[in-house]
Parts: C-alpha cells; structure tokens; sequence
C-alpha cells in the first residue's frame, strides 16, 4: 500500500487534526464525533447546514465547512456511514433556532443514520430536516438498494443551501432550494483504477491495464459496465451520453459543468476532460455558464474522473457565484 | 421506575449478542460480509458499559436509552435497525412503569413498523423481520388464549425458531447479503436466526 | 497506461483548451506558444511575470496565471523546457511599460532558454529580468548540474510578486522581493510511485512495493536515496530533519509550512501530513503562520508528497495574504 | 547584404545536420539520450524552410535570424547553445556585408564565449567546445601565416577531427551524458564530432 499513514485505525482523526490546525481561526475539531465545524456555529441568525458520510472522499465534506458552506461536517471511518450518535451530537452542538439541515448522499447506511438521528433530535425538540442527494444516473440502486447514489453533484446543493442560509432563508426555503438543486444535477464517473482503503491495506476490486470501469461508484461500486479503456474523446461521448438525456439537458440550456477528479488523476487530465465536455456541450447546443475543474468527491486515490451538469436559471447561478471560505483552498 | 421484567429481558439480549459475536459473524459470511456479530457485539458492549448509568424513571425512557447507547456508535444496517426497533418499542411505553402482555404485543408490532419503515423491508425479503412478525403473532394469540407468561415465551421461541429456519429458501433482498442475488437461496439469515436464538434465551430464563 | 487522453502528442495543447474554455472572462490561450495569459494583459501599470516550465506540473503554471499571480505561463511539453521562441514571443505579448519579470525553476534546459529569450528580448528593446527559483533542498545538483533545483516553493515566489506586482512595484523591487522569498524558502519531496509520461505511456522509474524515494525530483529525478517505505510520522521526520537545519528554521521563527501533493495522493494524506508536520514544528518553537495543503507543484500522476517551509516577515506575509483570483479555483 | 561565403557555410551546415540526424543521434545514444541528432535536424529543419525569408541587410541580421530559427522551437540543451552561438556571431559583423579572415576568428571566439555563458562548460568537459576551440586557434594561426581561405578550411577540418577524438578519453561533465559519470570516458562526444563533420563538409565544398 502506497499511502502516507501511520496506524490506519487513526487514518480519519489524524486527517482531521490536520485540518483544524491548518484553520485555526475559522474551525473546530471534536474529536469524539469525528466532527469538523465553523468555529462562529452556531449561529442563530441562520440555518446549520450538517453533511456526513463516510470519510475516503475529500474534500467532501470536512473540507467544505466553512462560511458560505457547511457549518459542520461529520463522517464515519473510510468508507463507513457516520455512527448515529455522531449525527445526533453533530445535531445538536449545531442547533440554531433557525433549524438544522442534514444533507445526506443517498446510500442505506447513511439514510439510516441520518434517519434515525433526525427523529432522536426531533424527540429532543430540535427543528431538523433531512435532504437526500442523488445525481449518480450510471445505476438505478445504489449498492445498498436505496435508489440512485449521491456523488459528486452533492457539491452543487451543498455551495447553493449554504449560500441561501448565509443569506437568512428559512429551513422550509432551504429544503426546497436543495431539492431543486438536486434534481436538476446529474453526474457519471469512470474509474481507471481500484482506490485502496487504508485499513484494507489492498485495492478494492481488479481493473485490468487496458479496463475501465463505466458508473464506477465513488466507494468502488460496480458501475454499468467494465469496458476497454478508449481515448479522452470517446470517454467524454460516453459521459455525456448518459448524462445529457437522463435530465434530459437540451439545446437552449445553460448549464454548470463540473469535471471532478476521483483522487488520482492529475488536474492537467481533467481540463483535458473539461475542454472535450465543453465543446460537445456546445455543438448540442448547451452553454456551460459555470465551470468546475479538479477535486470535489473522491473515492480515496482512485484514477478516474466524473462529469456533472448542473441546469442553471437565475437563482441557482446566484447562489453559486455567492462568495464562500471553506478549508479546501488554495491561498 | 422501569419494568424489571424488562430489564431483564434486555440484559439477556445483552449478553447473548455479546457471547454470539463469532456464531453470529459467521452467519453472516455465508452470504453477507461477515459484519453482523460485530456490530452487535460492539453496540450491546456499549449498553453492558452503560447499564446502571441508565434513566429508569420509566421503562420507555429506559429503552430509549438503550436504544440510543446501543445503536450510536455502530455502522452499517444493524445499528439503526436494531436502534429503531427499540426506540418505537419505547415509544408505546412512555410514561408506563409496568408493562403488561399488550403492552409487550404493541411494543413488538411498533417495533416492526419502525424497522419497515428504516430500512424499507418487507416480509419475506429474508431479514429479522421474518422471525420476529411470526414470533408476535404467536404472542399475541397465546395471550388471548390465556397461556402463562412463561409458556407465551416457550411458544414465542418455538416460533421464532421456525420462522429462521424458513428464510432459507428465501432470496435476500436487503443489506449486503442482497448483493449476491440468488446465492442467497439455501442459507440461513443472520438477522432471523439472531431473533430466534435471542428468543430461546429469553425463555430458558425466564 | 491510465490516463485520460487522446493523441499524446496533443495532451499539453488540449489541456490548456480546457483551461482556456473553463475561464473564457479572464484568460486567452495563444496556441503558437502554448501561452496562457490575462486576458487584460499587458497592464502597463504593473510589472507582467511570466513563468514558464515543462508541462506535467500543473496547477503550476498555466493554472496559477490571473490578478494576483502570473500574467502568462508558457510551458513547454511534458517535462520539456519551454522552446525559447515560447519564451520570447511571450516576453514581447506581455511587455509592459513596467517591465517583464520572468521566472524561472533552476533547470539547464528552462534556464537556456530563458535566459537566450531574455537577451534577445532585450535586443529588441524590452525591459527584462530573470530571477531563479531553486529551493529543493534534496540535491545540490540538479538533474542538469545547474544547482538546486526549483519545485514546489516556486508557488510563494509567484504569489509574492504578484502581489506586489499587483501593487504597482518596480522591476528591481520585484527582483528584491523574489530573491527574498527563494532564499527563504526550502523545500523537500518524496515519491511513493513514479509517474507516467502520456507520450512514454510506462513508469519512468521503477519503485519496489515497499519502497519511496526521498528527495526525488519533480521529473522524477533520483533524491537521497532508495527507503523502505515507513511511517507518516517518520516520514515527516525526516522531511523536516532535512528542510528545517537548511536554512536553518529556528526556535522563534514563523513560518508559511505547504504539504504539497506530487498527483496521485489524495488530500486526506496530505492532511494528515500537515497535521503531523505543523505539531513537529510547534515542538521546536516554530510557528505555522499560514498553511498550505493541497496540490501546488505536481509530477504528472506521481503519489507522493513535499514540505515546504518559507521564513516569514510581515512583508512576505502580507504578501500571501494579497487576494488573487487564478485558474486553479474551487468555485 | 549578408556576405555569400557565410550564407554557403551556414547553407551546409543546416544540410550536414539534417543529413546526419541518425549519425548524430546514434552517437548520442551511447552515454547520452539520443537526442542530440533529433533536436539540431529539427533546429536546422526550420531554418531550410525559412532560409529564403531571412532578413539579409548585412551579415549580422542574416545570422541572427538564424539563430533564432534554428534555436527557437527546439527544446534540451543545443537549441540555446547552437543559438547562442550563431547570436554571438551575429553580434560580431552586425552592420557588416562582407565578412573577412579577421573577422571569422572573433565570430567564432564570441561563440565559444557565449558558449560558455550560455552552458556552464570550460574546455576539457567533453563538449562541443573541445573541437571548436582547437579548431579556431588553427584559423587564427593559419591566416596570420597567409594560408589560402581554402587550405584554412581543409587545416580547420582536420584540427577538429583530431580534436574530437581527443575527447575520447574525457569525462563528460555537462549535459545528460554526465550523469553517466565514469561511464562516458571512452567514447566520442556528439557535439564535438558534429563540429568535425560541419568542418569537413565545410572543407570539402569551399
Ligand atoms: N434493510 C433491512 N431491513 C431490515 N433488516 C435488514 C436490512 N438489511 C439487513 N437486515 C438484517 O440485518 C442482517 C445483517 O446485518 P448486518 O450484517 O449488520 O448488515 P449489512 O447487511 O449492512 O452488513 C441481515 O441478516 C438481515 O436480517
Ligand atoms: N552545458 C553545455 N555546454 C556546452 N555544450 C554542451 C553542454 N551540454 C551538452 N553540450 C553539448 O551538447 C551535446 C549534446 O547535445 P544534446 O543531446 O542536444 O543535449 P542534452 O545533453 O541536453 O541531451 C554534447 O555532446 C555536448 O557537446
Ligand atoms: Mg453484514
Ligand atoms: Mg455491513
Ligand atoms: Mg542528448
Ligand atoms: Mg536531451
């Protein structure tokens, strides 16, 4: 295992150690329910927006708390949905009298958790709903057969409820911002090789030096089919070919592009990716009016890459160009 | 205070899913991904380090804290399905300190409804809720039937024990036993067999 | 070989489409010289920097070109100097009444030919410096026996200029500021896999399963020597045992401490990285000032990591500090 | 106008060394990275599709222009040392149109100076230099004795073979082929050979 690790049992708090002491000023670490939160939350002036899942996928979500983000995110160990209590205490450190917002990518373990802990801290007399993200069109179920999956579209409803709630929506507005969001964002990937979980110490599945894996799923998950690998270009046709129907996005669109790195593709590949996306969008008639090009939704150092579309009107686009300070920066 | 006959019942659930872990573990590596005694295991350790820590004012408030301990900190399916279970199993206690036969009949059908509705699983999808529907039924006939407590708790293991015994033909479609199709035909579920062997403890002593 | 790709011979031009498409407002691409640069370039009320390198090492640079940084990066082909034409025609696009401020990583080949350009630029009557950038501490000689090589360091070199640039600072005064910030600043990397050339399509080097490469260089250089691969924590260790008696960092200092990502490592190791590295320097009375975690400096899809440490005044500080709005953007 | 005899001379220079891309690559391949024969084939490529375009106001330009044209879109090290070094060349008859025996000695004496600025490298380090110094200490010699243009050239040519092959016994300490350290003792440095063969073509079509 080729890994920057001391005991993999301490991957996850190791990692989070790092960013609270990398953002001193703007971020909590609490440690005891894996929780990296906004050193100002919460405040009561707005909604808390929480995210959790497993960790393996950064930046998402720990990366993105901050101003104009999460207030907090909360994630279980690589690979595993967070553990009810860190959910519920996620919950209730972050109480505001505006409510609390629990987003939630789309898989049993994580809908379970979140579930259960949004009717634990209901019982205690929080103000919570929950919100589901499911972009992921390579397959029907997810592996655990809840529906489609949540990937990285989930940083489009992410950027725009937080933006909202900066800007003093209500719970109810939020809910129904994060929705619209959700269901107008669509993403595939396409894995080149197995990531490797550090406790496994092991890739997760076998990809030959000539296979990809078509809808891999950002835990490793079978996608819709293992195919030769072809070149940039057909990869892109075959991306866009199950994104842009399944909305369906048309011609007259304007739309937010995201090509997101899986962990172990270079950035230089995926504005290759990007370029390729941008012109065939153009030739069907879709403008891209918002790029997005690197890491947002990893599957640990996976080679690979996914494309989102996002349709735009107005307030979607505001909401994404509003200003935000989260972790995951280059200055 | 809550109903000791309760606390009772919940500590010998306790310790068998703690002295079961590997039996349990192993059920579940037939088909599934061998996590099951674990997960248990780990939860129910977390109510046995917690026990006399517990708010007894009434048996409701005390299964939601089991609920809460035993569910909080494990992953996967059977923290909150087994959470859930016991949280809408409290819920039709609140405020009661006795609980009598219909109580424990209410208890159990919101127990089931809870887990449904967790983990969107039916009947006959091969999980604990194929032991533990069967097993209330019988309850719940034997109490309008006028049987002892004791015998009630015989005949609710029989039951239960039965009821593990027929997922074997079975297709699991839930939880990551479901992921193998059907190679999960012709062994037995975890979850239901955890239900029946919990089910003949509860009777041995009771 | 995993990539995506289409004729290799195109993957620089096509990359640097993509980044030209994914930031129409702001940047121009001139594919004669492989030139990104400001789209509002040249001001000639600031000094214009140019940096230019092999391609294989982005963000750097054609990523990190915008206000606040660079005014144009024209790269050169995969681990190629940039030809010297690229160069020159580059300084004569962006001449500024101010003066042109070329960058330069310490390299036989990039320095030739900057410096060829910079003569013949001034034959044509530009005003033309050129300033080295040579922080690797793991080898005196570079590959090209020219010194210490310029890596992942070259980020606060650029982000300094820029913003004093920004601010209207002379030529001399850029010059003093960059020599400032590169005799402050050290840098040393280590490779846990090689990486893959597009066009070599296999590893460049061989690595044993077990083994890393300390002190390897961004082309893949050989460093120090050949390790079994140890600990995050004694990987540190050694790190900082090499950077930190360099210069020397001392008791008292404070300091901007990157964790650099090399293309393959995913940003959860490099934060556990830093974490470990900013509570070892804490321990010998350093202080991290500002923090850098991500990927500044790549080497392709190379896992591996670098630390850099730059000494810090309240010029170099403020400096960092300076807003800049460049490709490589989350949002 | 630029002068004629320089025009030809630099005319079979660019043809030797697109001639010879195989030659000069192969030797460059033995402690090198083959490389060598590829970049001035390329180098001298474009100035053949140029050479009726160059700017021929006086010798200086003329030769500057091909210093850039060869050296501009060619990468590694002989793009900037060969330009260099007609650039410097260039600097010494700018203005001039007919260029002399005098002036062909500091033409190439500026070269090997800015050779030198350029690389790093000092004479006995296994580079070109070691054949074009020697070589232009015979033309200096040569024309200060009367010898014919002609006679200078075969003189020339024959001073940088034996140069070149002096460079057998050293050790290469500048460019790729010094990483091989010992190992590059013992064979002929590429660049000091091309010098030879230039020569000789140089010679032979006076
Ligand atoms: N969605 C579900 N609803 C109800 N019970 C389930 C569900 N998924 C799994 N189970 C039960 O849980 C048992 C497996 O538990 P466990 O191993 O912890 O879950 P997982 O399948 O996630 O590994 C199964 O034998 C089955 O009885
Ligand atoms: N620094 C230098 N200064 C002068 N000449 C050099 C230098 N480096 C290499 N050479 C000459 O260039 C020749 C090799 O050229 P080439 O293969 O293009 O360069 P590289 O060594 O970068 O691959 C050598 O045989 C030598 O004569
Ligand atoms: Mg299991
Ligand atoms: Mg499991
Ligand atoms: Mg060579
Ligand atoms: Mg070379």
């Amino acid at each position: 295992m080729k890994k920057f690790v001391n005991d993999p049992k301490n991957f996850v708090p190791e990692m989070l150690k790092g960013i609270a002491l990398a953002n001193p000023d703007t971020l909590r670490y609490v440690p005891e329910y894996n929780l990296i939160m906004r050193a100002d939350a919460p405040r009561h002036d707005k909604v808390s927006i929480v995210q959790g899942s497993g960790s393996g996928h950064e930046p998402a979500h720990v990366m993105v708390v901050g101003k104009g983000m999460l207030d907090g995110a909360c994630p279980g160990d690589v690979f595993a949905a967070p553990p009810m209590e860190y959910v519920l205490e996620t919950a209730k450190l972050l109480a505001s009298d505006k409510g609390v917002l629990l987003l939630v990518n789309n898989y049993t373990g994580d809908k379970m958790a979140f579930e259960m802990a949004a009717e634990l801290a209901e019982a205690e007399g929080l103000l919570v709903r929950t919100l589901f993200i499911n972009d992921d069109v390579a397959v029907k179920d997810s592996t655990w057969t809840v529906g489609r999956r949540g990937v990285a579209g989930n940083f489009f409803v992410m950027k725009a409820v937080g933006a909202a709630s900066e800007a003093g929506a209500s719970l109810d507005e939020l809910v129904r911002i994060g929705e619209k969001v959700n269901s107008v964002t669509r993403t595939m990937g396409i894995a080149l090789t197995p990531c490797t979980p550090p406790a496994k110490g092991s890739p997760l599945f076998e990809l030959a030096d000539d296979e990809m894996e078509v809808g891999v799923g950002i835990h490793g998950e079978p996608g819709r089919r293992r195919a030769k690998l072809v070149s940039a270009d057909e990869i892109v046709d075959e991306l866009l070919g199950a994104v842009v129907p399944d909305l369906p996005y048309s011609s007259g669109d304007e739309v937010a592009l995201m090509i997101n790195g899986l962990g172990g593709t270079p950035i230089s590949e995926l504005y290759l990716l990007y370029g390729l996306a941008h012109e065939k969008l153009a030739a069907q008639g879709i403008t891209v009016g918002r790029s997005y090009v690197g890491e947002y939704c990893t599957s640990l150092d996976m080679a690979g890459a996914s494309l989102t579309l996002v349709q735009l009107d107005d307030e979607i686009k505001d909401l994404l160009l509003a200003p935000a300070e989260i972790a995951n920066r280059v200055f | 205070m809550s109903d000791a006959r309760v606390e009772s019942v919940v500590r010998t659930i306790t310790t068998t899913c703690i002295e079961n872990e590997t039996y349990f573990g192993d059920l579940d590596s037939v088909v599934g991904d061998g996590d099951f005694g674990f997960s248990l295991a780990r939860g129910f350790e977390n109510v046995l380090a917690q026990w006399d820590t517990f708010d007894r004012s009434d048996t409701g408030t005390f299964l939601q804290k089991v609920a809460v301990v035993m569910s909080g900190r494990i992953g996967g399916t059977s923290g909150p399905i087994w959470g859930t279970a016991f949280l809408r199993a409290a819920s039709q206690v609140k405020g009661t300190q006795e609980v009598r036969g219909t109580d424990v009949v209410a208890m159990l059908r919101a127990a089931i409804e809870g887990i449904k509705a967790r983990g969107g699983a039916d009947l006959g999808e091969k999980t604990l809720l194929d032991a533990l529907a069967p097993m209330t039924d019988t309850i719940e006939r034997e109490l309008a039937a006028g049987t002892s407590p004791a015998d009630i708790a015989k005949a609710a293991a029989a039951t239960a024990r039965d009821a593990a015994e027929a997922t074997r033909p079975m297709q699991a479609r839930r939880g990551r036993a479901s992921y193998t199709g059907e190679r999960s035909i012709g062994s037995l579920d975890p979850g239901a067999v955890a239900v029946a062997v919990l089910a003949e403890r509860v009777a041995d002593t009771w």
